[in-house]
């Protein structure tokens, strides 16, 4: 085949694929789609709708109780499922890369970074001469690693979920593929470190010509990068085409819900936009909260490790609002919660709810307490005990009720589903017969029978599906709505956050830096921590009814801090001190003097 | 061969085996040929043949009859023991997993200290102490085995605690012993199905071990283990007195093992996705 | 058989447990006695027949009121050192075992208090040495020739001078070549040893040694004994019951020993115990146990009861002996019911140390089933059963009493003089106690007799236990070992002894 | 080194609960060293007098508190049967145990190891299941039967192997492994199925994870993936089995030390329970725990090797 006809043909295309588990079926159905050089394409779909599978095939690496039940995948010109074994080993690598998803998997924990980048260099041939170190440093470099040498010498552990993708992705496009293949590169990681390392592969491809398959369940995330789209459904190809056509115009209704399920702002529902200023006692109160975790040494007399979580958080809830609290990870989100239903010790500071210090409660007014305030964890597969049926689960909380009789949790329980949209032919499953919404919407009923009068969400949408999240952050609204309970709602998507908070707190490493009413903090951001985080989410706007448009945030003006002030950036071990910038938004700041002086 | 494995379904072929044991277990409890106690001396050192279906023994025991009775005896006695260990070892592992503090530094330098001693050693020093009794001979293995049941426990509790529906349970309001018996006990089913019957086995061979040492159960309960053990003294007048129980013990614990195979896959969930 | 002895060739033999020491007659068991007893020899020792001969000693005369004893040393004599012995030596050697320092576990049978006692140890010159008693005994010879307790004739060297034993340079036909413990011992031939004029017969007389070096090795499993004899890696393996005979004489390059001998297995009664207190009950289960069928079987038919304390092998054992309440089932019952026996479980406890020990009370339980008694067997560890036979806590044991060829001293075994002393199957009767006496004290035989009949007539009526029989010792060896015979006391004797070829 | 030493002084209870469940043990076990020493001699007076040699008429506490005195100095008694000084006994003992117990369980794993590796790399095939019946079949066969049956067929029927006794390697390493062959291809029977189990369902998990899939990706050949990348990332667990097995069976051989009439730890420990010879009983129980502890610390030493994660 001379250069020019392999030039017309696409660099890699997948005809007809079709592949099937037993027992199970086929998973990835009559799939055909093509990826010419230097091209960015990206695949979409729910989770399990065969997006891996499909990368997998393309590499050969499928399970072995996979089977390719038809169709091919062309490479080259070659098809790949009739090479030798020996010839599919030189394709992948040099022919093909790929990126897994999750950083703190894909690199081997035992071997050096530079042990792990040479061995697949040597694999290829590519490592015999001088010059092979030095390319090696200069990738690392052009990923942004910091000192390229001693990464060389280091183990995986010893980096940071971002910074081990970009030295994965450093390792694969070293050997020079044609085709890099990024199967949900950044899902695990927070937003500012997403969009980093997306753009670093978004530059190096371009500049290398290297076309790439990028495969996400966020639509934004492909949107942004890509210049063509994929969209699966179960196993089959629903559209493809240009990006920013299938955006602006989307044909298949699976695809319409999909960009439909984009969060959105819309109008404050419960009203309490206004609510931060309306009269009335608050429901909770936390004051200037701290704490702090001692990990014993593993050992006794080795020195215990502490860190502060929480470097004194103050916050109100009234009644009836949503709270959100966002921020990166690790930034105490998740203890803050817990903490306010003494799940976490507080080492100082006051939490009151309606009132009451809930330091000070007995045993008992504490379990009393905690039937008040529930709680709904992040991870819809861990929160429920797999070995309980859905009514136990769900009626669980009534046992403590000595006015509810036995024989009536059942029904109880019934009623709660209805409300959470499940049929009541739920009660005998076990939590592992459920998908993750419905899992989700059993965690909210579990919350929701006893009848709360605040919910403290951490990150209940999370784990889910696009078009699933729409459904549940729907359910939460509307149950808001009828039961009118407040709503502590823990978040790092900005999106989601953006379309339910009443107001929002911004937090960095255990402080709270920036506060305010939902539009101000979204409108004018001005902590530099809060402007990072919300410019780091590629935004999908409505152009017109039903058609979109990816765009960038982006904030012309830049605030200043308040005169003689400059905004707190350092992680400093106390409090924050927040300043108001007016409509109860505030900042936190540092005087300008103390810079001097320290 | 392997076809026929499979064709068996591999999957049931270990339960298949257990099933067979425990049928003749029970028949050996209603009924046996001959009296598996009643000494014979008439008919000593048969070989087998009809009636006498695997020979008899140096005092004219029939030892079919022994092997029959031997399928409960050997079974209850190693499952009491595992039972044991699994009840004191769960109760103990849960309450020190979830409480830790002090309860659980003493329970685990308890359980290290017993860990540390061989485990055969042990039984057969606890054992010179209890007497060669049937409970004394559970009773040494189930502490022997105690600390393996606890260290698989508070593992699995200490992993539990981690998880979200443990503190769910709590934010419910739920005391800690209600949040232990409904929640965390349960969730160690699975762990301890697997840990339980590796341990029969090794109880199947440690009290074999312990009758050859000289301290088994009494002769009016012939577990396979002790028959193995007493026909080593007559193994070259009579190998039928060490054959049958050699592989009886072989086809049990081949039973055991395969199950034990089987229900880690079928209960351990990250093997599980790939079955 | 009748080819002369030749010297040379060493010989691997099976112990099945290590010894444990080399200080004669201090550190000691069964297993160990039967090496030592190669090494370190006394001035008497027992015959075939459970008589004394001579060892140490070429001869021996008794005074006429039987208290003093004149020893004249063996000729040529010496040490494994080269030293002759004089009765320095001797008179060193039991001074130093009737110190109580010294430990020697036979000591009590010699003192104030024991049954002889030793006034003073002479020595006229050098060959002769004169042991005088307080009163005269018949019982001084045999309990000096004891196996057990050896009254080994050492060299002042064996001690160290802080007085810690060495080393035994003593003068028996083998030498103390080393010691692997838990694996081995070795001893080497005494090329200096100068035997005596006797005739061998058991421990005593000519004990020239021929085979140059005699490897004790240690098989703690009796059916790997048997394999290593098969196996050719040891070439005399002694831990047989009679139930092997039969496959062992079929075995190609075998031969194949056995002996009655002086042990005695009985079934003991707790006296003590409840319904054992009845001695109505301890005569219905001594008429329930064929004693025959027992030995019959155990001894696959070599051997046949012994209702008596007296061993079958022992010139005391007359027809008087073999009298006992006869085997009767149907008496059984009747005494049993007069007992006030309904059917109780009785307790017979074992154990699996000793195989022969579990067999027996395996039979002995089917046959009192038979005859109608509820018995069940508790199997114990080997010194939990010491301890209850110390201390009671049981109501019938399979015992074995090691070899005893002198009667007296087994008719004391089932006796004592002091209630509070006396172990749960004892007798305590002043009439036995006098019979006891007399039996140690009459020197002529008719007279001993007597006693040891009368004693027997108590034996069978007050029943402390029922006597089972005279287990045989069993062995075999490579069919080149020459001259080897087994005798009653159990010990192997690899003196005489040669290998063909 | 510090891990080390921190370790070592963590072991400290332990073993004095150890020696408190040992001490109390033998107290309570019937029997009395004296009598058994004494025999069938029958003689009262003789038993008080070793009683009171041995100690043994003093209170409880009084002797467990100078055995616990005398072993804090590293004085372990003297054997109450002979007199001879423990320790010494114990070490050589031990060494025995070690040369044969350490020899099998290396085998096993270097024999294991392997196979549990292949098997999970072609798991649910043929290859895998044959090699899993095949352990399955071996760990099924009680120790002593194995024993009985290799002598049968090496020792008495073949005639190539030594039935009894024993060479230390050191005197003659030929001779000496003709006599550990069959006693170490008892032990590594007894020991292969349970680390090959281990090493495969380790090597499962890590076949699963993401950078085996990486590391295919890159193009590597399979032998490099299981190599370098499956075998050390599974090894932990199973070296933690290793250390568990090898802890035990330096005390537990007492199986095939007696089978093949060895004269190792185990066996001198057993022979000890029966003369109720408290004080070897006592020092070997607290040895063998001592090394039990050395070496499962000397595996999590090794962690480290295999894990660069893993900070001591
Ligand atoms: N080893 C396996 N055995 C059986 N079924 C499998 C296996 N791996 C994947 N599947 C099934 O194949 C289907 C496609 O899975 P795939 O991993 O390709 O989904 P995905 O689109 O990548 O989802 P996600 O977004 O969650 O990663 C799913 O229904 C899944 O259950
Ligand atoms: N049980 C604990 N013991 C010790 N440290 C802890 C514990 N739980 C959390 N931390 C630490 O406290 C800090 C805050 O953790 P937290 O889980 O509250 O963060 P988060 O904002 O919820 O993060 P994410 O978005 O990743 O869930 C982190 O540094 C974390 O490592
Ligand atoms: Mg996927
Ligand atoms: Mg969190």
């Amino acid at each position: 085949m001379d250069r020019s006809n392999q030039d017309l043909l696409p660099l890699f295309s997948v005809n007809n694929l079709t592949i099937a588990f037993p027992g199970i079926g086929e998973v990835v159905r009559d799939i055909s789609f093509a990826i010419g050089r230097g091209e960015t394409v990206g695949v979409v779909g729910e989770s399990g709708s065969g997006k891996s599978m499909l990368a997998r095939a393309a590499m050969r690496l499928l399970p072995s109780q996979a089977t390719v039940v038809r169709g091919r995948i062309m490479f080259e010109g070659q098809s790949l499922f009739d090479l030798g074994a020996r010839q599919m080993r030189s394709v992948r690598g040099a022919g093909i890369g790929m990126v897994f998803q999750e950083p703190m998997t894909s690199l081997n924990p035992a071997l050096t970074i530079g042990a792990q980048i040479e061995e697949g260099l040597r694999a290829h041939g590519r490592m015999d001469d001088q010059a092979g170190g030095q390319r090696i440093l200069d990738m690392l470099e052009r990923v942004r690693i910091a000192d390229p040498r001693r990464c060389l010498r280091q183990y995986p552990h010893e980096f940071s979920g971002g910074m081990r993708q970009r030295i994965m992705l450093a390792s694969v496009l070293l050997m020079e593929p044609k085709l890099l293949i990024a199967d949900e590169p950044t899902t695990a990681l927070d937003a500012v470190i997403q969009r980093e390392v997306l753009e670093i592969m978004g530059e190096i491809t371009r500049d290398l010509g290297v076309a790439v398959m990028l495969i996400s369940h966020d639509l934004g995330v492909v949107g942004a990068y890509t210049e063509r789209l994929v969209v699966m459904q179960k196993g089959e190809l629903v559209e493809k085409g240009n990006t920013r056509d299938i955006l602006l115009r989307p044909r298949h209704p699976y695809t319409q819900t999909l960009i439909g399920s984009l969060p959105s702002r819309q109008k404050s529902s419960s009203g309490a936009q206004a609510g931060a200023f309306a009269p009335g006692a608050p429901l909770l109160e936390v004051e200037n909260l701290r704490v702090v975790f001692t990990r014993k040494g593993s050992l006794p007399f080795t020195p215990a490790t502490t860190t502060d979580a929480l470097k004194g958080v103050s916050l109100t809830i009234r009644a009836g609002e949503t709270v959100a609290v966002v921020g990166e990870s690790g930034s105490g989100k998740t203890t803050l919660g817990r903490s306010i239903l003494r799940l976490v010790d507080r080492s100082g500071g006051v939490i009151r709810i309606a009132g009451q210090d809930i330091q000070s409660l007995s045993e008992n007014a504490l379990r009393h307490l905690r039937r008040e305030t529930q709680i709904v964890f992040q991870d819809p597969y861990s929160s429920l005990d797999p070995r309980r049926r859905i009514h136990e689960i769900v009626a669980e909380g009534l046992r403590g009720d000595p006015e509810v009789h036995r024989r009536d949790y059942r029904s109880r329980a019934a009623a709660v589903l209805e409300e959470v949209d499940l049929p009541a032919s739920f009660l005998d499953r076990f939590p592992h017969q459920l998908s993750g919404g419905q899992r989700q919407r059993v965690c909210i009923a579990r919350a929701l029978i006893m009848r709360p009068t605040l919910v403290i969400a951490d990150e209940p949408v999370s784990a889910l599906d696009i078009t699933v999240q729409a459904k549940i952050l729907e359910l939460m609204k509307r149950l808001q709505r009828q039961h009118g309970f407040a709503y502590l709602f823990i978040s790092h998507d900005l999106g989601v956050v953006e379309q339910v908070a009443d107001r929002v707190l911004v937090m960095q490493a255990g402080r709270v830096v920036e506060e305010g009413v939902r539009d101000a903090i979204f409108d004018h951001p001005h902590h530099p921590y809060t402007r990072l985080l919300l410019q780091a989410v590629p935004d999908l706007h409505e152009v017109e009814p039903g058609a979109y448009e990816i765009r960038r945030r982006h904030y012309n003006d830049e605030p200043a801090a308040p005169p003689g002030m400059r905004f707190d950036w350092q992680n400093a071990a106390g409090p924050a001190t927040l300043i108001d910038v007016g409509d109860q938004h505030r900042v936190s700041c540092v005087p300008l003097m103390s810079v001097v002086s320290g | 061969m392997i076809r026929l494995f499979r064709s068996l379904g591999w999957i049931g072929f270990g339960p298949s085996l257990l099933v067979s044991v425990v049928i003749l277990a029970i028949v050996g409890l209603v009924w046996t040929p001959f009296d598996p106690n009643a000494l014979d001396f008439a008919h000593r050192y048969l070989p087998p043949a009809l009636p006498y279906v695997t020979g008899t023994d140096h005092l004219g025991r029939d030892l079919f009859s022994r092997l029959l009775l031997g399928a409960s005896t050997s079974a209850a006695v190693s499952g009491s023991a595992v039972i044991g260990a699994l009840l004191i070892g769960s109760l103990l592992g849960a309450i020190s997993g979830y409480f830790m503090g002090w309860p659980d530094r003493i329970a685990m330098l308890v359980m290290d200290a017993i860990l540390a001693m061989p485990g055969i050693l042990l039984a057969l020093a606890i054992m010179t102490v209890t007497g060669p009794s049937v409970a004394g001979l559970i009773g040494a293995m189930a502490v022997t085995f105690t600390p393996v049941v606890f260290r698989v426990v508070r593992s699995t509790v200490l992993s539990l605690r981690e998880k979200e529906f443990i503190e769910a349970s709590r934010a419910l309001g739920n005391r800690d012993f209600f949040t232990i018996a409904y929640h965390i006990l349960p969730n160690c089913v699975a762990p301890l199905t697997v840990v339980g019957t590796s341990l029969f086995g090794s109880a199947v061979l440690t009290e074999s071990a312990l009758s050859f040492l000289g301290l088994g159960v009494p002769p009016h309960v012939p577990t396979w283990g002790a028959m193995l053990s007493d026909g080593r003294n007559i193994f070259s007048q009579a190998p039928w007195a060490v054959i049958y129980p050699g592989l009886a013990i072989s086809y049990l614990l081949l039973g055991v093992n395969l199950t034990g195979d089987r229900l880690r896959d079928l209960l351990d969930p990250r093997v599980k996705g790939h079955i | 058989e009748d080819a002369m002895p030749v010297a040379g060739g060493s010989l691997a033999i099976a112990l099945t447990t290590d010894i444990q020491g080399i200080n004669p007659g201090v550190t000691r068991d069964g297993n160990t006695d039967a090496v030592i007893n190669h090494v370190a020899e006394g001035l008497v020792a027992y015959k075939e027949d459970g008589s004394v001969g001579l060892l140490g000693a070429k001869s021996l005369s008794v005074s006429e009121d039987g208290l003093s004893y004149t020893f004249t040393l063996r000729d040529g004599m010496t040490f494994h050192n080269g030293a002759p012995v004089t009765s320095a030596e001797v008179k060193w050697s039991w001074d130093r075992l009737l110190n109580e320092q010294t430990g020697w576990r036979c000591r009590s049978w010699f003192v104030p208090g024991g049954d002889v006692v030793i006034q003073s140890i002479d020595t006229p010159d050098a060959q002769t040495i004169v042991f005088n008693l307080v009163e005269p005994t018949a019982i001084f010879l045999p309990k000096m020739a004891n196996h057990q307790c050896i009254g080994p004739i050492l060299h002042p060297d064996s001690i160290g001078a802080d007085g810690k034993f060495l080393t035994p340079i003593a003068t028996g036909p083998y030498k103390l070549a080393e010691w692997k413990q838990g694996e081995y011992v070795i001893l080497e031939r005494f090329e200096g040893y100068v035997a005596n004029t006797d005739p061998k017969s058991g421990f005593a007389g000519d004990r020239t040694p021929y085979i140059d070096s005699l490897k004790f090795m240690v098989v703690p499993d009796a059916a790997v004994a048997k394999a290593a004899l098969l196996a050719g890696d040891v070439q005399l393996s002694r831990e047989f019951t009679p139930n092997d005979l039969t496959e062992l004489e079929t075995k190609d390059g075998l031969k194949v020993y056995s002996s009655d001998s002086f042990n005695w297995k009985l079934l003991l009664f707790n006296r003590k115990d409840g319904l054992f207190t009845d001695v109505n009950l301890r005569q219905a289960i001594t008429e329930a146990i064929d004693i025959d069928e027992v030995a019959q079987i155990m001894s696959n038919g070599l051997a046949k009861g012994n209702p008596s304390a007296v061993p079958l092998l022992s010139n005391f054992h007359t027809s008087v002996q073999d009298q006992r309440p006869a085997f009767d089932p149907a008496n059984a019952k009747a005494h049993a019911e007069d007992a006030d026996y309904t059917g109780e479980t009785l307790k017979i406890m074992t154990n699996r140390r000793f195989q022969d020990d579990y067999d027996t009370s395996l039979i002995v339980q089917e046959q009192l089933k038979r005859a109608g008694f509820n018995v069940e067997l508790e199997v114990v560890e080997w010194a939990t059963q010491d301890d209850a036979y110390y201390a009671g806590g049981y109501q019938m044991m399979v015992y074995s009493y090691s070899p005893r060829t002198e009667p007296y001293l087994s008719f004391e075994l089932v006796s004592d003089t002091k209630p509070d002393t006396a172990k749960a199957h004892e007798i305590v009767s002043d009439e036995f106690t006098a019979l006891l006496r007399q039996a140690a004290t009459t020197l002529d035989t008719a007279g001993r007799q007597a006693a040891f009949d009368a004693m027997h007539r108590v034996l069978i009526e007050d029943l402390p236990g029922a006597s089972l029989y005279n287990p045989a010792v069993v062995s075999a060896s490579t069919d080149r070992l020459m001259g080897y015979s087994e005798f009653g006391v159990g010990h192997p004797r690899l003196w005489g002894i040669w290998l063909a070829e | 080194m510090l891990y080390a030493f921190r370790r070592i002084l963590m072991a400290i209870p332990t073993l004095l609960v150890v020696a408190v469940i040992v001490f109390t043990l033998m107290r309570l076990i019937p029997g009395d060293p004296a009598q058994l020493l004494v025999g069938d001699m029958d003689d009262l007076e003789t038993i008080a007098r070793v009683r009171k040699e041995l100690g043994l008429d003093q209170p409880l506490l009084v002797q467990f508190g100078i055995w616990i005195l005398n072993l804090l100095q590293g004085d372990f008694g003297n054997s109450m049967r002979n007199g001879e000084p423990i320790l010494p006994t114990i070490l050589y003992r031990f060494s025995v145990t070690a040369a044969f117990a350490g020899t099998a369980l290396l085998l096993a794993a270097l024999i294991a190891v392997p196979m549990g590796v292949v098997a999970a790399w072609r798991a649910r095939t043929s290859l895998d299941y044959a090699l899993r019946l095949t352990a399955m079949l071996l760990v099924s066969m009680p120790t002593f039967w194995v024993g009985l049956i290799l002598i049968l067929i090496f020792g008495i029927s073949l005639r190539w192997l030594p039935v009894v006794g024993y060479v230390s390697l050191g005197d003659d390493f030929v001779r000496g492994v003709l006599y550990m062959l069959m006693p170490v291809a008892a032990l590594v029977v007894g020991e292969l199925a349970s680390i090959m189990r281990m090493a495969r369902s380790s090597a499962l998990e890590v076949l699963q994870l993401d950078y085996i899939a990486h590391a295919r990706a890159k193009g590597l050949s399979e032998r490099r993936v299981l190599l370098r990348h499956v075998l050390p990332n599974s090894l932990a667990p199973t070296l933690t089995l290793i250390g568990i097995t090898l802890g035990n069976s330096l005390g537990g051989a007492a199986v095939t030390e007696t089978v093949f009439s060895i004269p190792g730890l185990g066996r001198y420990l057993v022979d000890a329970i029966y003369a109720r010879d408290y004080l070897v009983v006592q020092g070997c129980l607290m040895f063998v725990s001592f090394i039990f502890i050395v070496v499962n610390l000397l595996v999590d030493l090794c962690y480290p090797l295999l894990d660069p994660r893993v900070k001591l």
